[in-house]
């Protein structure tokens, strides 16, 4: 038999102004299954509480129904109180008489009215409540960074400072991503691998860090707390443990035309190489598409040559299989192919380049020892065009991205200032549809490239270019001076748009992490969860949630770091009792529910079912783990058979509700 | 409903407990005005309403219902207002082979930070459903 | 807002079947346009027009008779406007009202000479009057 | 293989080399082109804007011909293909042209976009093949560098012309390698040659010609060819620094059925 009290506030005279609590509490006193009704000017303050303990002590209460504010203020509140007193937590409904009553209606006598009903209906409700226990599950104390770049190091960095363990996976073979690939960085125009490869070196000779370079991500099961991830780690055909990072090997492989991937192949390096100088792991890998060896077993002077015997033909893929507490993906991004892009002639002429091609053309590491030669005669160029947006903001024209790159205004003006600086004898201009520099210091930083460098910048799209006799004739618009200017450039720098790196798709089908429709990671909240996946225990860091300059990035991966350490540092994860739960009996393994789940939560089991006729059967039925399940309750609606239900917002609890407000 | 011997329309709105539950809340916060007669049942997601809730409510006299979810996009759970509207589509085309005007359902957007277009879409609800009138059809007289 | 010029916008948006408030004035179609030199008003500028409803300077423009139709505005359009489209479009408008026809078939043996292929008479004739 | 064959009204006349080389090539590539008795001029332009139909009846004739004859409709003049191609998409996928097309023709059966309409080109890429016809040049145009000009109509709108990519074409360029000669690669190949402009103001076609040409010389090219009359009388006529020839009689000439100048 229910004993239910009923608890209705005054909110001093918030509520008890437009509603006549006395009679509310006298009214719904009558309801069947109810002991105790009263009321009481502030239900959250001290002895209200005390007043809602005693009388579930006293009157041995099985559910308690408060009219008062909206559960979204005072619900937390009320169910410790609840569990103070003995009754579980999950015993006890609110009415909401305040926000969606007595604070949208004038009329007193409206007002109670409709206060009786919401408390009819939560009467109605908790008499069907169940008791939920949260259930908890233990945390596996790593984390695991999918992504070495400046966003994978930051975070696994501070997860590491905090103590916890962190593995770094990436798929080349080394550490350091786009950034170590930039020449300076704005707006202080700093050198990216004097900042960078500190931050590298850090992270190799953390105690808590493990860097897994040249590996990928293959499997992932399990849920928040307990990952269990597969990682492939990929043959470098080098003994990572032997090879010392002389690099002897490395001068003396005679394949010598294998495009140069850390030049953006602008020139060429050996069948085995060290990706760069300041590589972590400074290990040498051979890429197998190239090696003479491999490929017909003929050669091996890498072997002969080095002193520690660290060359391994023979190397296999292996997979690894770890557990993790957090995943923090921060796959990042690359420039979009401009093979579409005909007009602008890349591909045509090597006089056109992208962004991050010019990066390496002035990176004094880089192909030009960092004088700016073009790549067709190794000339010094004197008139450079700059054309934005190439691939950005294009809205369904097949070939870019409807979003803005964001970076590209800001590493633009960032070159043109480089190249007028160190060669005052060169015209540069921009041609821009908008220039947009919202951040710290970052407006000016344009402007000084206007007025102290004299970077010519025209408002206007380029629409062609030709290349012809060496130059490349630029044809484009300058709108507000209504010209079509006709420049001859020696060498033309489109800044492409930038894309979510392509093995983000795979990874996030992985992980059950959503995606939007540009493929970047979809944050659990637009505004107040930025750095988190709607999936739990699956965190974004870097330019794979949007595109992001570095400070944003670095900001973003500390953010990321803070959640992931705030997940490891609890020994277990208390989970929302409010999960969907199957009906075994009447499940038939349809798999609907399945498909609704946005969080892979539902998986199937075969089960022994008792038959009608005494036999056994073997049942395919769904299974719902509530670690992960969110208890958004699609599943429910989703089952045809009506297996599935919601703890907490039941089928019953809901149609009792409704059937309350309607009688 | 019978309030003084005139009637009055009942109506149930379903409010997803991350916008619309918190858009209604912020109506109050705001001290905008909307009929009595409506009343808000919470469930966790727009996706958690099952249409045959809607049918219950109409089988036991409600004359309107609404559901209020998050904007498409913006749902807490990704996807469940993308259900839920395909699932109201469905239950639209339905109340129209049983011959229920459809303007008795509807199904709103509503933000966490729309209180006052949840005053008005529920303003503009019930002048709509009091012009419907009384909804007889559905109505199941066993419950009686 | 002039009712007539509404009208002509209504009627000009139902020939393109696109929407000039897409375009961000990127000034790319601008930058393709091999008659730029021969334009008084540009295909940007065009577009901008018929969005801002200013019939009655199109009314004027010249430059729609120096479009070449070779459509490499809208193939390098960004947001699909199709700045050609609208070209056409409003050339089409001015046809269509009284006295707006660009071509006489008298003035056509003076513009052609003994190798002009068919083709350019039947396409002036296509796109200079009804 | 038959095809129907739309020759259009330019090459009746002016571009009569286009079509008898055409047609003779075709035969000796074993194609047999089939001209329907009763086609009329498409228009030379495709009518942009949405609510013309008149203009689009005399493709939508010719395009319901090829689908009664059950055969695929070949065509050759770069503003025919458009015209037919563009009027073909429209047919099946724009409502209101079909159902006014339709009601004003009275077809025996109702057109709705069922012809597949292919360009000459794409008949020798995608039905012929390269290599058959590299197996078929007897008279190879070694040594021979030509620019291709591709001019507008046969790439562009890309997404309804399907033919190539606008910006970077390679038909004509695998088409010349087919033939034995050497293509040259210029970038101002699918830029404007002033089209029926040039009656209006000569001036302004030769400015646009002579870009081109001054281009196309600059990369090599010692001769251009082309698919479109009017693009072979504006490059001819505003211009004349280049020989300008129609694609079919290099590939005439270079099957031996015609002598090379």
């Amino acid at each position: 038999m229910q004993r239910i009290g009923v608890f209705v506030c005054h909110c001093g005279t918030n509520i008890a102004a437009t509603v006549d609590v006395a009679q509310v509490a006298e009214t719904l006193g009558k309801e069947p299954g109810v002991v105790l009704a009263t009321d009481y000017p502030y239900m959250c303050s001290q002895s209200g509480q005390d007043m809602i303990e005693n009388a579930i002590r006293e009157q041995k209460l099985t559910g308690v129904v408060i009219c008062s504010c909206s559960p979204r203020m005072h619900e937390a509140t009320f169910r410790k109180t609840v569990a103070r007193a003995g009754l579980n937590p999950y015993l006890l409904e609110i009415a909401n008489v305040r926000e969606q009553c007595s604070w949208v209606h004038k009329d007193r006598e409206e007002a109670t009215q409709k206060a009786i009903i919401l408390g009819r209906a939560a009467i109605a409700k908790v008499t069907l409540n169940a008791p939920l226990v949260a259930g908890e599950s233990p945390v596996v104390k790593r984390a695991l960074v999918i992504g070495g770049g400046i966003a994978g190091i930051q975070t696994a960095l501070d997860i590491a400072d905090a103590g916890f363990e962190v593995d770094i996976v990436e798929k080349e073979a080394t550490i350091g991503g786009k950034m170590a690939q930039l020449d300076k960085t704005f707006p202080t125009l700093d050198c990216a691998a004097c900042i960078l490869t500190p931050k590298m070196v850090d992270a190799a000779q953390h105690e808590k860090i493990n860097i897994l370079s040249y590996s990928e991500v293959e499997a992932v099961g399990g849920f928040v707390g307990s990952f269990r991830v597969k990682i492939r780690r990929k043959a470098r055909y080098v003994d990572e443990t032997k090879c010392t990072g002389c690099g002897l090997c490395t001068e003396k492989c005679p394949q010598k035309a294998v495009p140069n991937p850390f030049n953006l192949g602008l020139d060429t390096r050996r069948a085995i190489a060290i990706p760069f100088a300041q590589a972590v792991p400074k290990v040498a890998y051979i890429d197998p598409n190239y090696c003479t060896m491999l490929k017909t077993g003929k050669c091996g002077v890498c072997s002969k040559v080095c002193t520690v015997g660290a060359i391994d033909y023979k190397q296999q893929d292996t997979l690894e299989e770890r557990e993790y507490g957090a995943i923090v993906a921060a796959t990042g991004y690359r420039p979009i192919s401009l093979e579409k892009y005909g007009e602008y002639a890349y591909g045509q002429s090597p006089d056109v380049v992208t962004s991050l091609e010019l990066e390496r053309l002035m990176n004094a590491a880089g192909p030009t020892g960092g004088t700016l030669l073009r790549p067709s005669d190794r000339t010094h160029p004197k008139t450079i065009v700059f054309v934005q947006c190439v691939g950005s903001r294009c809205e369904e024209d097949g070939r870019g991205k409807p979003y803005c790159s964001k970076i590209c205004c800001m590493y633009t003006a960032k070159h043109a200032m480089l190249i007028r600086e160190k060669y005052p004898d060169t015209e540069v201009y921009v041609f821009y549809i908008d220039v947009r520099t919202p951040g710290k210091n970052f407006d000016e930083f344009y402007r000084r490239a206007v007025e102290e460098y004299g970077v010519h910048y025209i408002t206007g799209q380029v629409g062609k270019i030709v290349p012809e006799n060496g130059k490349l004739l630029v044809q484009g618009s300058d709108l507000l001076a209504g010209m079509q200017p006709k420049i001859a450039a020696d060498l033309v720098v489109l800044a492409a748009a930038i894309e979510p790196d392509p093995s983000a798709r795979s990874l996030a089908t992985l992980l059950t992490a959503s995606m939007d429709t540009n493929d970047f990671f979809t944050e659990a909240h637009p505004k107040l969860r930025p750095v988190e996946s709607p999936t739990a225990g699956v965190f974004l860091s870097g330019a794979c949630q949007g595109p992001k300059d570095i400070p944003e990035t670095v900001a973003q991966a500390g953010a990321a770091a803070a959640k992931v350490i705030g997940l490891l540092s609890r020994d277990h994860i208390v989970c929302n009792p409010c999960v969907a739960t199957p009906n075994e009996q009447m499940c038939n393994g349809c798999s609907s529910c399945e498909k609704v789940c946005p969080y892979g939560a539902i998986t199937y089991a075969d089960k022994e079912f008792r038959m009608p006729d005494r036999t056994t059967a073997l049942r395919r039925v769904a299974q719902v783990n509530p670690a992960v399940c969110q208890g958004c309750g699609a599943c429910t609606v989703a089952c045809p058979s009506g297996a599935m239900d919601l703890l907490g917002f039941s089928n019953k609890q809901i149609m009792a509700e409704v059937d309350a407000i309607c009688r | 409903m019978q309030v003084n011997g005139a009637w009055q329309p009942t109506i149930v709105a379903f409010c997803c407990n991350w916008c619309s539950y918190a858009g209604a809340d912020l109506t109050g916060t705001n001290r905008l005005a909307y009929p009595a007669n409506v009343k808000i049942i919470r469930i966790p997601c727009s996706c958690r309403l099952n249409p045959l809730f809607i049918l219950r409510a109409f089988g036991r006299g409600a004359d309107g219902v609404i559901l209020c979810g998050c904007h498409p996009g913006d749902c807490h759970y990704t996807t469940g207002n993308y259900y839920a509207r395909r699932r109201m589509t469905l239950l639209f085309s339905m109340l129209d082979f049983l011959g229920i005007e459809r303007e008795r359902t509807r199904v709103e957007w509503v933000s966490a930070a729309e209180g006052a277009k949840f005053a008005a879409v529920m303003n503009d609800f019930v002048r709509q459903i009091t012009v419907l009138g009384e909804n007889k059809r559905l109505e199941d007289f066993r419950c009686k | 807002m002039n009712d007539t010029y509404l009208e002509y916008q209504a009627e000009i948006l139902r020939m393109t079947d696109r929407d000039p408030k897409r375009c961000m004035i990127c000034g790319k179609c601008t930058a393709s346009c091999p008659a730029f030199s021969e334009m008084d008003f540009h295909p940007h500028q065009i577009v901008g027009m018929v969005e801002r409803c200013e019939f009655d300077v199109l009314e004027t423009v010249e430059g729609l008779w120096h479009c070449m139709s070779c459509m490499a505005c809208s193939e390098r359009c960004p947001r699909d406007v199709q700045p050609a489209r609208f070209m056409d479009a409003v050339r089409q408008w001015r046809i269509r009202k009284q006295g707006g026809e660009h071509l006489h078939p008298q003035q056509v043996p003076e513009k052609i000479d003994e190798a002009t292929p068919q083709q350019a008479i039947a396409a002036a004739f296509r796109k200079y009057r009804k | 293989m038959t095809f129907r064959y739309y020759p259009g009204c330019t090459l009746k006349t002016k571009a009569r080399k286009l079509d008898e080389t055409a047609r003779r090539c075709a035969a000796a590539l074993g194609a047999e082109l089939v001209e329907p008795a009763d086609w009329q001029c498409c228009g030379a332009v495709y009518p942009m804007a949405k609510d013309e139909i008149a203009p689009k009846l005399s493709a939508v004739r010719a395009l319901a011909d090829a689908k009664a004859q059950g055969q695929e409709l070949v065509t050759l003049c770069a503003a025919c293909h458009n015209v037919l191609k563009r009027t073909n998409l429209d047919m099946a996928n724009d409502e209101h042209t079909r159902d006014a097309a339709n009601r004003y023709l009275q077809l025996p059966e109702a057109y709705s976009g069922e012809t597949t309409v292919l360009h000459y080109l794409e008949l020798l890429r995608d039905r012929i093949g390269w290599d058959a016809i590299r197996a078929k040049v007897t008279h190879p145009l070694t040594g021979r560098k030509i620019g291709a000009y591709y001019g507008c109509l046969l790439l562009r709108p890309a997404r309804e012309m399907q033919m190539d990519d606008a910006e970077n074409p390679t038909i004509i360029e695998d088409f010349l390698r087919a033939i034995g000669a050497e293509p040259v690669v210029y970038a101002m190949r699918n830029e404007c040659c002033g089209a029926y402009v040039t009656m209006e103001d000569r001036a302004a076609a030769k400015a646009r010609v002579e870009a081109i040409l001054q281009n196309a010389q600059a990369c090599g090219c010692e001769e251009l060819t082309t698919a479109c009359p009017l693009c072979l009388y504006n490059l001819r006529e505003n211009g004349g620094a280049l020989k300008v020839t129609y694609f079919t009689e290099l590939l005439a000439q270079a099957l031996g059925l015609e002598a090379a100048e």
